[in-house]
């Protein structure tokens, strides 16, 4: 368990803080690279708004192509945090603890960007505002509940609102440890966020206490979200290869495959940029690529149960979509690569100690699998659009266009560069959380051996 | 009657556990002492009374209310002017469920989070005694005494080993 | 740091020995003196449920499918409670929990009751209809393959689940055997000593059992899926005309793992009151079980809510069909107690932490989930079993509710007299309560002080 | 199906399959008479033409003795449509005279309707349409003109419908049957298409509808019942029943 020094109190603060205390030499320049394609992905979106989506690759059938797959790809990432956060504090895992922020950070800024993407993909997105608000007070006229497109907002309006919250509530100690060790304009930022935080037995306890119960919470709702964009797809009856019963879970455990894995590449990333060695640590890497192992067993579980029921009725649309999703040239080559990159070298790797404990090659794999998700949105999106119902006549294809693909970079960066501005005012990896594994791991003798443990609090 | 705040910083936290102990024994009411730690530690750790909470209500209130506002919401919007889209009910209750129980769990959180910062008595804007090499590891034992009375617990506080002791 | 950290003032804990005494001859104590009573009245349960059985035969012989739909409805029980429990002596040893660790033996006891599902499996290969029936070809998941391909695999996969089961059981109980086999008595010794020859102890010995056991569970759990995944497709969703419902054999598999919670609770409770383990099964393993059962609840509702959504809102004609025969059709009843004792009743109780945090609580709404999930497999399988024109493409005309009749009940009180007399005849000789867990636990974690708090010391072995 | 308030009209059509001889008049009677873009060469290549109503053409038959078939497809009106409850603004909904009503000023183009459209009836501007010069009178002033990011679709000519109705409502009568007469219908020489008033028993359209030929699009598999009824070729069924 800890293979790393035991560092003191001191020394914690002193290394979690270089971030956010002293800039990095790399950072400006990063941020500046970032801001640069942030800003002309915003042109390009203007351009986009004046001339009409013609300038993207969309069609007819193919209405929904690249923007919503990346809608979905986001939605999936942001699954990281809370199945992080949650679910391993719900089982008291220990390695947890340097992984919770940045994860529930990833969770807010891509669903940041997930949730921009419907705009961008919509035809008058200057309109877009009708869409979760009100349409028209004088006429009376509300949005339609009954459109999976209203769930979506509820849906990933009430995960935002949520994981921010909950990423606040575990700042505080921390932002009483930074208000202490700044002056000036910051000391009185810090001193204003922190709310007066003195870190006396209620306040730690009822910190402890939040976690737990904000993660119970915080459970069911991120279980419902992605469920809800993948029923934007499973309730239209009119596309076969996407009326499927079995969407909702499948999508579900497909975002924490992805979003696993994104935290895993974050990792290796703060590892190398911030020279966290002592905190980011191989058995992290172990830990989270055993738990990939299982999630992607089950995942790969459920995409076969999935082709194999739409199989299932053996009618002619479902076998054209399946024909062109898995043996037409392009599309058989990207399925090629998704089940490459998504499921099969990935695992395979991970089965290895050697490759679990590297962080080069986590990092790699990891990037591999999201690669491998995003073309699994993409595969299912839109072949089964461009193969829709006996209406051979029109059956179409579709390929992005630059602009696309010029929105797709936007995102990317978007997330990015918000998460180096943050790194810059705040620690990622939580202070306290850090001090109290100082405490609460330890090691016990059993006979000649000592083995780690860890202290439990008496329920 | 007036009250000062009376701090004793420690570098080993045995010896803030000896304070508390010692103002235990002279009989403070407990409500008036704290430990101030940068660190959480176990329960009970300087012998301090577990503290107490009613956070588990929050959320179940705010549940409540969410769903109440949830179910007007939505009904209400398709009642204000019934449009028939695909021969579906003018109050499609599937439908509403999902919006209700996205909202009820939105105001679950929120109420819960008010709650965290209610029971921990957050913001807290007149924080008393405080000393930035708390949040270093040093611990501190924060006394609020009435006037006059403070030499007598810097005594006690330094008695335990308190490198120095501050009032505010 | 470590120097903080002293030895407990008291560790009211069973020591080794006590425990070991406890155990070997726990089936010789608080139990045995009532058992050879309850034998003879489950035995006489099942006798009944053969007859039954054998009735049945006379009464509507192998052809009419219709009059069988609860017969399946019971494997289908079976396959899902107790099947399902052993698979808590699986999952949460990945997240290494010790609370498991003296209810590990429990679950595992319930893979007993596998030989009766085996065996309850067999007559289904002769109910079950061809793939091919004069030379029309009904949907399924096997596509062109031979029309006796779902019988085969259904029985392989029923009956390598109830084996390893078996063999999971055995390789666990091996070291209590052993302790058994050297401290026990009369006709357990004897049987001890055939079932485990040999084990001492060694280093290897304890190395080959871990991995064995490692690989079995894992198998184990494939298996489960597995076996889910083609009955509820083979002997429900292929029956039904025009039926398209991916998600429908995972809910299958969950809906099992829920009542195999249920089940072990249930168990739980009996061998902390009557078993004389209360020394060893408390109110931490109720409490974390009864989390389990909470959280799987909530899951009955979002595997079948995943599917109805689509069904209501896509709305195709089929869909329609589909959804009233199972749910708001001739089986309402059925569906209703489902929602009921699967979800409503058990979310309602369960989210409360009193109630977790009680002997009693969790046992009872393990009784209601149970039934609960006897009701669903009946809504599930006696509607398809009961279609006449399994071949054409979409689902006509809804059957007539099939109820139950006296040789059906006869055989459900078989059912359960079977299970249960399995369940405890391998409790007289294997420990319910697990020795070497119960051992090891009590190294790797002890009672201490932290300054002046209470602390529990967990060693994480990796 | 749900309704609102009750009303004397379901607006409905007949395609007569077996007269369809694939000339494509109705197409361009509806191209001009609801001011639908122009079907560049350009569109063609982004598959991204306008086309209400289309003449799907199959090919039947080996070599030597292959067979042209024509089916008209236009917005089948439906009942259920799967269009409708899918948009987030009711954009698109059902009205009371069972038309499946497409509101160009809500419309925020999340395109999620033509998704739910089994029968790709469902056109979305991707660009601002633009007319040459000399076009520019030939507009019907009667119809809107879209703007770039709303989706179109067949409106059963619903200003025609609606000039018939006021002018029956002046007269306090209902529309008479053949009254109203949908551009394409108007534009047919082997008279295929035949619209009418479904709720009035009488009609050409009802009594036509009960042909024993008749067959809905789709609607056994998803149910959507349409207001669109086909009849089907006489000799063979298999073109059509392709679509059944």
């Amino acid at each position: 368990m800890r293979q790393g020094r035991q560092l003191d109190e001191i020394r914690i603060n002193k290394e979690l803080l270089n971030g956010a205390l002293e800039t990095p030499a790399w950072w400006k320049w990063a941020v500046l690279i970032l801001f640069t394609i942030v800003i002309s992905g915003f042109v390009v979106f203007g351009i986009q708004t004046n001339k009409g989506l013609g300038v993207t690759g969309l069609s007819r059938p193919v209405f929904w192509g690249a923007y919503i797959t990346t809608f979905v790809f986001w939605v999936g990432i942001s699954h990281a945090g809370i199945m992080i956060s949650a679910i391993l504090r719900l089982t008291q895992a220990e390695w947890r603890r340097p992984v919770t922020r940045a994860a529930e950070l990833l969770t807010v800024f891509s669903l940041l960007t997930a949730l921009s993407f419907p705009v961008i993909h919509a035809g008058r997105p200057w309109r877009i505002i009708y869409w979760i608000f009100p349409y028209d007070f004088a006429r009376g006229l509300w949005p339609n509940v009954r459109s999976p497109l209203v769930w979506d907002p509820a849906a990933i309006g009430t995960y935002l609102t949520g994981s921010t919250l909950f990423l606040y509530v575990a700042l505080l100690p921390d932002l009483g440890v930074l208000r202490d060790r700044t002056t000036g304009w910051k000391h009185a930022m810090y001193g204003a966020l922190s709310l007066g935080w003195r870190g006396n037995p209620r306040q730690w306890r009822l910190q402890t206490v939040a976690g737990v119960l904000l993660s119970a919470l915080m459970l069911p709702i991120f279980v419902s979200v992605h469920s809800i964009v993948s029923w934007d797809f499973a309730v239209t009856p009119g596309v076969e290869g996407w009326n499927s019963t079995i969407f909702a879970p499948y999508f579900v455990i497909g975002a924490v495959h992805s979003g696993v894995s994104a935290v895993v590449t974050m990792m290796a990333l703060m590892r190398w940029l911030w020279k966290w060695d002592n905190f980011i640590r191989p058995e992290h890497f172990d830990a989270l690529a055993r738990l990939l192992i299982v999630v992607a067993v089950a995942w790969f579980g459920f995409t076969i149960v999935e082709i194999l029921f739409s199989l299932y009725t053996l009618e002619g649309p479902e076998l054209a979509f399946r024909d062109m999703q898995i043996f037409q040239w392009p599309w058989a080559g990207l399925f090629v690569v998704f089940l490459l990159t998504g499921f099969f070298i990935p695992v395979t790797m991970w089965l290895f100690k050697g490759v679990r404990n590297s962080i080069a090659l986590m990092f790699w794999t990891s990037i591999l699998v999201n690669i491998g998700m995003w073309l699994e949105r993409f595969l299912i999106v839109v072949p089964a659009l461009a193969r829709k119902q006996p209406f051979v006549y029109t059956w179409g294809s579709y390929q992005p266009s630059i602009v696309e693909f010029a929105m797709m970079a936007w995102s990317f960066a978007f997330v990015s560069m918000n998460m180096l501005l943050f790194a810059r005012f705040f620690p990622l990896i939580p202070l306290f959380e850090s001090k109290e594994a100082m405490i609460f791991t330890t090691e016990m003798k059993i006979g000649r051996t000592t083995i780690p443990a860890v202290l439990r609090e008496q329920e | 009657m007036a009250k000062t705040s009376i701090l004793g910083l420690y570098e080993d936290p045995e010896d803030g556990a000896k304070a508390m102990d010692a103002l235990h024994a002279v009989g403070m009411d407990p409500n008036d002492f704290d430990v101030l730690t940068g660190t959480p530690y176990p329960e009970g750790a300087f012998g301090e009374h577990v503290p107490q909470h009613r956070l588990f209500r929050f959320p179940v209130f705010g549940a409540m209310v969410g769903f109440t506002l949830a179910i007007l919401f939505t009904a209400g919007t398709q009642l204000a002017w019934p449009i028939v889209t695909g021969g579906k009910p003018i109050l499609a209750i599937p439908a509403m469920l999902i919006i209700t129980y996205e909202l009820t769990m939105l105001s679950a959180v929120i109420m819960t989070v008010i709650g965290i910062l209610f029971e921990s008595r957050l913001p807290n804007f007149a924080p008393g005694a405080y000393d930035t090499r708390i949040t270093e590891g040093y611990v501190g034992v924060v006394v609020s005494v009435d006037e006059g009375r403070e030499s007598e617990f810097e005594e006690i506080l330094n008695t335990a080993g308190a490198m120095e002791t501050k009032r505010a | 740091m470590a120097s903080r950290i002293t030895a407990a003032a008291h560790d009211d804990r069973p020591t080794f020995q006590e425990a070991a005494v406890d155990i070997v001859n726990a089936p010789s104590t608080a139990l045995s003196s009532t058992t050879a009573r309850w034998f003879l009245i489950l035995g006489a349960m099942f006798v009944l449920g053969v007859v039954g059985f054998v009735l049945k035969i006379v009464d509507a012989g192998m052809d009419d499918r219709a009059s069988w739909g609860y017969y399946v409805a019971m494997v289908s029980f079976l396959l899902s409670t107790a099947a399902g429990a052993p698979m808590l002596s699986i999952a949460p040893v990945l997240a290494k929990a010790n609370w498991i660790r003296p209810v590990m033996r429990i679950s595992q006891l319930f893979s007993a009751i596998g030989v009766l599902t085996a065996i309850m499996s067999i007559p289904l290969i002769f109910l079950l209809p061809p793939l091919v029936e004069d030379e029309v070809r009904r949907r399924s998941i096997w596509f062109g393959s031979p029309a006796y391909f779902p019988h085969m695999w259904d029985t392989i996969a029923i009956f390598g689940l109830v084996f390893i089961g078996l063999a999971l059981l055995w390789s666990s109980s091996l070291p209590d055997l052993a302790a058994i086999r050297e401290n026990g008595g009369g006709r357990r010794q004897k049987w001890a000593r055939r079932l485990a020859p040999g084990f001492i102890g060694t280093w290897g010995q304890w190395k080959a059992l871990k991995m064995r056991m490692g690989v079995l569970s894992a198998f184990y759990f494939l298996f489960l899926v597995f076996t889910h995944v083609l009955f509820a497709s083979d002997y429900i969703h292929a029956l039904v005309p025009g039926y398209k419902d991916a998600i429908f054999p995972m809910y299958h598999a969950l809906t099992s793992l829920q009542a195999g919670v249920a089940s072990v609770i249930l168990a739980t409770y009996f061998f902390w009151k009557y078993g004389g383990f209360d020394r060893y099964i408390g109110i931490n393993q109720m409490w974390n079980l009864a989390k389990l059962q909470f959280a799987l609840s909530l899951l009955w509702f979002y595997f079948f809510f995943s599917a109805w959504i689509v069904f209501w809102y896509s709305r195709t004609p089929q869909n329609e069909k589909v959804i009233e025969l199972f749910d708001h059709g001739p089986y309402m009843w059925a569906f209703l107690g489902t929602l009921f004792f699967s979800f409503i009743i058990p979310m309602w109780t369960l989210m409360w932490n009193f109630i977790r945090v009680s002997m009693r609580g969790p046992t009872i709404l393990a009784v209601v989930i149970i039934f609960g999930t006897l009701l669903d497999r009946v809504r599930l399988t006696v509607g398809p079993w009961s279609i006449e024109d399994i071949n054409e493409k979409f689902l006509t005309e809804i059957p007539e509710t099939v109820w139950p009749d006296l040789w059906d009940i006869f055989m459900f009180i078989g059912m359960f007299g079977g299970a249960a007399f399995l369940f405890l005849l391998v409790t007289r000789l294997v420990p319910a309560v697990s020795l070497w867990e119960i051992q090891q636990s009590r190294l790797i974690s002890k009672p201490a002080m932290y300054m002046r708090g209470e602390v529990e010391i967990v060693g994480k072995p990796d | 199906m749900v309704t609102q308030q009750d009303s004397p009209y379901k607006w409905g059509m007949v395609v007569d399959v077996d007269r369809c001889t694939g000339c494509q008049a109705c197409v361009l009677a509806c191209q001009v008479e609801n001011n639908i873009p122009l079907n560049t060469e350009n569109l063609y290549k982004q598959q991204r033409i306008f086309a209400w109503i289309r003449i799907e053409r199959y090919w039947e038959g080996e070599f030597p003795n292959v067979k042209a078939r024509f089916i008209p497809i236009l917005c089948q009106q439906c009942g259920n449509a799967p269009c409708e409850p899918v948009c987030p603004v009711f954009a698109t909904y059902h009205n009371n005279e069972g038309m499946n009503v497409q509101v160009y000023n809500r419309c925020v183009g999340t395109r999620y309707c033509a998704n739910g459209c089994p029968y790709h009836v469902r056109f979305f501007n991707y660009w601002e349409p633009v007319w040459p010069e000399s076009l520019r009178n030939q507009l019907n002033p009667d119809v809107t003109v879209r703007s770039r990011g709303v989706m179109e679709k067949c409106s059963f000519c619903v200003q025609r419908i609606r000039r018939a109705e006021r002018k029956a409502r002046g007269e306090d009568r209902l529309v008479l049957d053949g009254e109203i007469q949908t551009a394409c219908s108007q534009a047919c020489p082997t008279d295929a298409l035949v619209f009418g008033n479904l709720k009035d028993e009488d009609s050409r359209v009802s009594t036509m509808s009960h042909d024993t030929r008749h067959y809905k699009l789709l609607d056994e598999k998803l149910g959507t019942d349409p207001s669109v009824v086909y009849l089907a070729r006489v000799e063979e069924k298999e073109g059509a029943a392709a679509h059944g």
